[in-house]
């Protein structure tokens, strides 16, 4: 019932504007479905940011239910009938592949907090688009190198078989450099008893899997219901282990490594604010990387949109959101060739808190001010 | 009969003055919005010929729509790199080419999917097309090299010689051209002999084989007719937003087909584009308002298929009558 | 002269049942043949595998010299073969003058065109015209199937299975369910047909048995028991015991 | 070896919750002659109720309870105000209508309990392994769900053949009419097989629960297959709906084991692994495929 409540008047306040004054951003993100809490992240993360920034701002927010046709349809209005020159939210690479090049064509700027599909991070790159994320490839390598500084030399890798899937393996194979059995799990597949059985028979020395959402939920549960989870270790990138699924399998990932581009305990003034400032407007959420992802999209475009005066010069907005001068909460920041970041990779632990449940230690940098294997191929 | 003519008339050039009314209003995103409905339109059309007018309850339809689609995709992804689908057949971007080629590929997989589900009927039929839909919604989530499931860009709109296809009322004239030549297109198919064999099969399968009509090449026929309708409009909706991928294809997307055909009124010509239009119309305008459009969205479905029989059309009929 | 229907040792079973044992029968051209016997005696099975809806596992179908027996149904109308249902079988929401086109039209060819106009093909509805104008139901062309009486109906079928002109046309029962006036129409009108084309007859209505049929075979638990012609029929035994006696009772 | 066997009782458990949804489902189906797309609904119904119940109580069986309850009072509720005015209409006014229903009920648990998955655990006396055979610790919850599934299978085994309702639920299955001129009341049975098939839909919900991740549109994903089952099973056929179950589960869990490193031993390496996952994933629906050429109405077909 509560919820109910803080639902209905979370509809109010988006229906009416809180920043009637400010430039009017377009926030275009999957809010319906399994992974509506994605964009629900998204959403708060920008707002937050943004506020954070002191620029004047109003978020135009619409759901996508994770549907090119619908992105395009959203885009299409607030591009050219409701004049936004700005466009952000996307959690969803096959919604962006639609939406971005209506964007880019329009003479907007599209600045990614999540999506970063590698044929737009590579030939296809453009000056007006910027993704303050990560690319795919650099996460799951991350991951690898995590696994191989640890020692281990044989692995199972487990991903969905779709493109992410398989790019998330070749990653984890790329800087790992041992011996690595690939699994490929359903694209729908819930249960994962049949795999636990595999890797219980392959015995490895580390597991490494991707499965983001619901998806994650249940492995890491199914993973510890098997008896594996104490005996086989295991190494996850950071959408397989964000703060809501740790917060759905409770003590089942406890042990676990992980690897991230930003954790809840980083000592640095931004994260802290952030994290404050989260825990004040959403007390029953955890604040995911996803949300954090938002919030540095927000203090960038917040910072630029106070550079450049509003979004009035689309061309100096654009050289100021190049330019990134914000305090990023992942304390470095920078843009590569591809207007891709150039981030550091952090090692953490999954361990148990007071209660038992898990909590996400930050253990040691394992890769510094890396960029993507596409940037190579970009020629702005 | 030229009282029909005329309301069909009024109808297009009111269509086709969308761009202007749009543009003078300043509400121009209606122009993509009237052109995606028209194109969904014409898909739930293409299934209404064998559902409403053929007795076949396919829930697979998006596969072809999907395939269309895709055919196009593939042709502009080896156009754009200069390479070849297969080795052997080179990509383009002509118009020209991508539809008759996205029409000819869906009527193919028509006839593959017709051929073995046909000999199933009620409810075995249903599943099996969804089945083989599902197939194919699987097979394109593994095709690396054109995008899996992140889809495949179509930088740019297929050319149409003598036509600027990047702008955006051409782009909707052909469009709307497109969709009227198939309205026309399938007002001559119910009214033609193929057109009253296939209702005959439709009312009393066994009767029709009594006749002599081997009612299962007609079915496939039809079959592989309204497959090649939705290759067309999934490849117009590819060039249409410039992208492609597997969500064309998946059930959902079968199902919502239907629910325009049913929502618009089955078996009737301009049915299937009326319920594209209002889904396609409520669904945007109330994801505008909230972010729970599919709670209202789904219960002014159910209010209306437990209120009225015949969807729109017979409301509009209703109304008609009631005016006289 | 050869038959125009043979049909030697046809067996059909279900399961354990037999449906039909060895029947083997002959309709001659010009001939009206009856099948009668007991409910549940195989009557519809035997129809529906000369039809070809359902195939026998033993026994040979032969329709004009060509052997037929695994053809399927649409095969048997090209070559002349044409049916009733026992339970009337119509287009239900076209008129008596489509359904007759739509028969018309089936026999006629040129089904798989998509670019005409199926309600300009002129030799198709002059057709329908003047065969409507001739029968019991000239007045009620333009009546949808489903408001039809039910003496129209099987009236209706049977101008539709006539157009088809088959050489042997099988009736399922054509006087179920009809009221005197009703049978007297159908016997007169059956009898119109004669020289049209062969028949098979399935019927209960012994009175119509006796008033159409040069030939009577009697069924009787997937058996022919008899056969022959309508005096013959009477004064068998055999036939009078198993059959004629349970009808009379 | 030991890895068949694993394989074989994770197929088995399968299953059984296929067995668990379709049953429901056929009967709804053959009875009622409605084609219910909303049945995965209720699935997500028990699964939530059950969740949500466990962690405000911290029990696993007041959660197994109160899912129990959700899904058996909202199917009545449901068959009440919906369904009832379905059964005369055709296949596609019921596609419609309850493809709506899917929207309202995905809709309606957003608004209630948020969009984040549920935190679920498993029972304390179910959280171990058993070693079956040496080698070979199994999860005793995965045990606890094969032996319910089997067990309901019995309960409904005897229900059908034993007892009176029964004799009308196979009735109602073969002929429509015949029940109706039996003089029973039939709007009464009607409500009660399909509150059965609710119940029995979040009970398998309730046992997915602790092993799947309980979140909005669960229910949409193995709605689908649970179809298959059905039409595979025969429409109607509750004996059909357990042997297909059974099978499929068997099948779909044997493919996914198997057939990638099958694949691997004949072709090079990762695109192996690919198409044996593609295969696999549509391997229930070739199954279907299959089956459906050959009996085209399925294997036990309860209308003739």
């Amino acid at each position: 019932m509560q919820r109910l409540l803080t639902t209905a008047s979370l509809l109010v306040a988006l229906a009416v504007p809180a920043y009637a004054e400010g430039t009017r951003i377009g926030v275009i993100t999957t809010l319906s479905g399994p992974a509506g809490y994605l964009g629900e992240q998204i959403r708060d993360g920008l707002t937050l940011g943004l506020e954070a920034s002191g620029a004047a701002f109003e978020l135009v927010v619409e759901d996508d239910g994770r549907d090119p046709n619908t992105g395009v349809q959203v885009a299409d209005r607030m591009l050219n009938e409701e004049g936004i020159k700005l466009l952000t939210g996307i959690v969803f690479s096959n919604v962006s592949g639609a939406v971005v090049p209506e964007a880019l064509d329009a003479g907007a700027i599209y600045v990614s907090p999540n999506a970063a599909p590698s044929p737009l991070a590579g030939e296809k790159c453009h000056p007006n688009y910027f993704v303050v994320s990560w690319q795919n490839d650099s996460l799951h390598e991350a991951s690898g190198a995590a696994a191989k500084k640890l020692g281990y030399t044989t692995a199972v890798a487990l991903a969905p078989n779709y493109q992410a899937g398989k790019d998330a393996i070749e990653g984890f194979k790329r800087e790992f450099g041992g011996e690595v059995t690939e699994i490929y799990t359903g694209v729908e597949q819930s249960d994962f008893a049949g795999e636990m059985a595999q890797i219980r028979d392959k015995a490895p020395q580390v597991v490494f899997q991707f499965h983001p959402g619901g998806q994650g939920i249940a492995f890491l549960k199914q993973y510890q219901q098997a008896g594996l989870l104490g005996t086989v270790p295991m190494v996850l990138s950071e959408p397989s282990y964000d703060a809501v699924i740790l917060k759905a399998v409770g003590p089942a990932a406890v042990g676990v490594t992980g690897t991230t581009h930003w954790n809840a305990d980083f000592d640095n003034e931004a994260s802290k604010a952030m994290v404050a400032a989260w825990a004040a407007a959403h007390p029953d959420v955890p604040l995911t990387t996803y949300g954090q992802q938002a919030y540095d999209t927000g203090l960038l475009i917040g910072s630029a949109l106070v550079k450049a005066g509003g979004d009035g010069d689309v061309a100096a907005l654009q050289a100021a959101i190049k330019a990134a001068e914000f305090a990023s909460t992942r304390g470095s920041f920078a843009f590569g060739p591809n207007q891709h970041p150039v981030q550091d990779w952090y090692m953490t632990a999954i361990e148990a808190d007071e209660a038992g449940n898990p909590k996400v230690v930050t253990k040691e940098k394992i890769r510094e001010a890396v960029g993507d294997v596409y940037a190579a191929n970009c020629k702005m | 009969m030229k009282r029909d003519n005329l309301v069909l008339l009024a109808v297009l050039i009111l269509l086709a003055l969308v761009p202007f009314a749009a543009e003078f209003t300043g509400q121009s995103s209606w122009t993509k919005l009237v052109g995606q409905a028209l194109i969904y339109g014409m898909a739930a059309a293409s299934l209404n010929f064998i559902l409403g007018y053929g007795g076949m309850v396919s829930f697979g339809h998006a596969a072809f729509f999907g395939i269309g689609g895709y055919v196009v995709g593939i042709l502009y992804h080896h156009f754009d790199a200069g390479t070849a689908f297969l080795g052997i057949i080179p990509g383009t971007d002509q118009m020209l080419v991508t539809l008759p080629a996205a029409v000819l590929v869906a009527g193919l997989a028509a006839a593959l999917v017709g051929a073995l589900s046909l000999r199933t009927g009620g409810v075995q039929f249903i599943m099996i097309t969804l089945a083989f839909a599902q197939m194919f919604f699987f097979l394109f989530i593994s095709l690396k090299t054109y995008g899996g499931e992140d889809g495949i860009m179509v930088r740019r709109t297929n050319a149409l010689p003598g036509l600027n296809m990047k702008d955006k009322a051409t782009l909707y004239w052909v469009v709307l051209a497109f969709a009227a030549a198939y309205y026309l297109f399938l007002r001559r198919l119910v009214r033609s002999s193929f057109g009253q064999i296939i209702a005959g099969i439709r009312q009393n399968e066994r009767r029709m084989a009594a006749m002599g009509i081997s009612t299962l090449r007609y079915k496939l026929y039809a079959f592989i007719l309204s497959g090649m309708g939705a290759g067309l409009a999934g490849a117009l909706m590819v060039n249409f937003l410039r992208f492609a991928s597997p969500d064309m294809m998946h059930w959902t997307r079968s199902g919502e087909l239907m629910v325009m055909v049913i929502l618009g009124g089955v078996g009737t010509l301009a049915g299937p584009f009326i319920g594209a239009g209002a889904l396609f119309t409520l669904e945007t305008t109330l994801a505008r308002y909230t972010e729970h459009w599919m709670l209202p969205v789904g219960i002014l479905l159910l209010v209306v298929v437990l209120t009225s029989k015949g969807g729109l059309m017979a409301l509009i009929a209703k109304l008609k009558g009631g005016a006289k | 002269m050869s038959p125009v229907l043979d049909i030697a040792g046809l067996v059909k079973t279900f399961g354990g049942l037999t449906a039909t044992d060895h029947v083997s029968l002959t309709v001659d051209t010009g001939e009206i043949h009856a099948l009668i016997g007991p409910n549940g005696a195989g009557k519809s099975t035997l129809i529906n595998q000369i039809c070809g809806e359902i195939i026998p596992n033993a026994g040979q179908i032969h329709l004009a010299g060509r052997d037929v027996t695994r053809l399927p149904p649409a095969g048997r109308v090209a070559l002349g073969l044409g049916r009733t249902f026992q339970i009337t079988s119509l287009l239900d929401d076209m008129t008596v003058r489509e359904n007759l086109g739509l028969a018309i039209q089936a026999r006629e060819g040129g089904n798989f065109r998509i670019f005409d106009r199926a309600a300009k093909r002129n030799e198709v509805w002059d057709e329908a015209d003047s065969v409507l104008a001739g029968s019991a139901l000239s007045a009620r062309a333009g009546v949808k199937v489903a408001d039809l009486a039910h003496g129209e109906k099987k009236q209706l079928e049977l101008l539709m299975a006539l157009s088809q002109r088959p050489r042997v046309l099988l009736l399922d029962e054509p006087m179920a369910g009809l009221g005197h006036v009703e049978s007297q129409q159908m016997i007169e009108a059956l009898n119109a047909a004669r020289g049209e084309c062969a028949m098979l007859l399935v019927e209960h209505d012994m009175e119509a048995v006796f008033a159409l049929a040069d030939r009577i075979s009697v069924l009787v638990y997937g058996r022919i028991i008899a056969a022959g012609t309508a005096e013959e029929i009477r004064a068998n035994p055999a036939v009078r015991e198993a059959y004629l006696g349970e009808e009379d009772a | 070896m030991i890895l068949l066997f694993e394989q074989l009782l994770n197929g088995l458990q399968y299953g059984v919750t296929l067995f668990l949804l379709a049953a429901g489902l056929t009967l709804i189906f053959g009875i009622m002659g409605v084609i219910n797309l909303a049945h995965g609904a209720l699935y997500m119904v028990g699964a939530f109720a059950a969740s949500w119940v466990a962690i405000q109580t911290g029990s696993f069986w007041g959660g197994l309870v109160a899912g129990l309850v959700a899904s058996g009072l909202i199917g009545l509720v449901v068959e009440t105000a919906v369904i009832r005015r379905l059964y005369a209409r055709d296949h596609l006014d019921q596609v419609l209508a309850t493809f709506a229903l899917i929207l309202i009920f995905n809709q309606t648990t957003v608004l209630i309990f948020g969009r984040q998955p549920l935190f679920t655990t498993l029972p304390e006396i179910f959280s171990g392994s058993v070693e079956i055979i040496p080698g070979l610790p199994y999860p005793t919850y995965r045990l606890f769900v094969i032996a319910v599934g089997l067990a309901v299978a019995l309960g409904l085994y005897f229900l059908i053949n034993k007892t009176r309702i029964g004799m009308l639920v196979r009735a109602g299955a073969t002929n429509r009419q015949m029940v109706r001129a039996l003089g029973v009341n039939i709007q009464g049975l009607y409500t009660a097989v399909f509150a059965l098939g609710a119940l029995l839909a979040g009970l398998a919900g309730v046992m997915a629960s602790p092993i799947v991740s309980v979140q909005v549109g669960m229910g949409d994903e193995i709605i689908l297959a649970t179809f298959v089952v059905v039409v595979i099973g025969g429409v109607g056929s509750v004996k059909g709906a357990f042997v297909a179950g059974i099978v499929l589960g068997l099948f779909d869990t044997m493919l996914r084991a198997f057939l990638p490193a099958t694949l691997q031993q004949v072709m090079p390496g990762p695109e192996a692994q690919a198409l044996g996952v593609g295969i696999s994933s549509m391997g229930i629906y070739l199954m279907m495929a299959l089956v459906l050429l050959v009996r085209p109405r399925g294997l036990f077909a309860a209308r003739g």
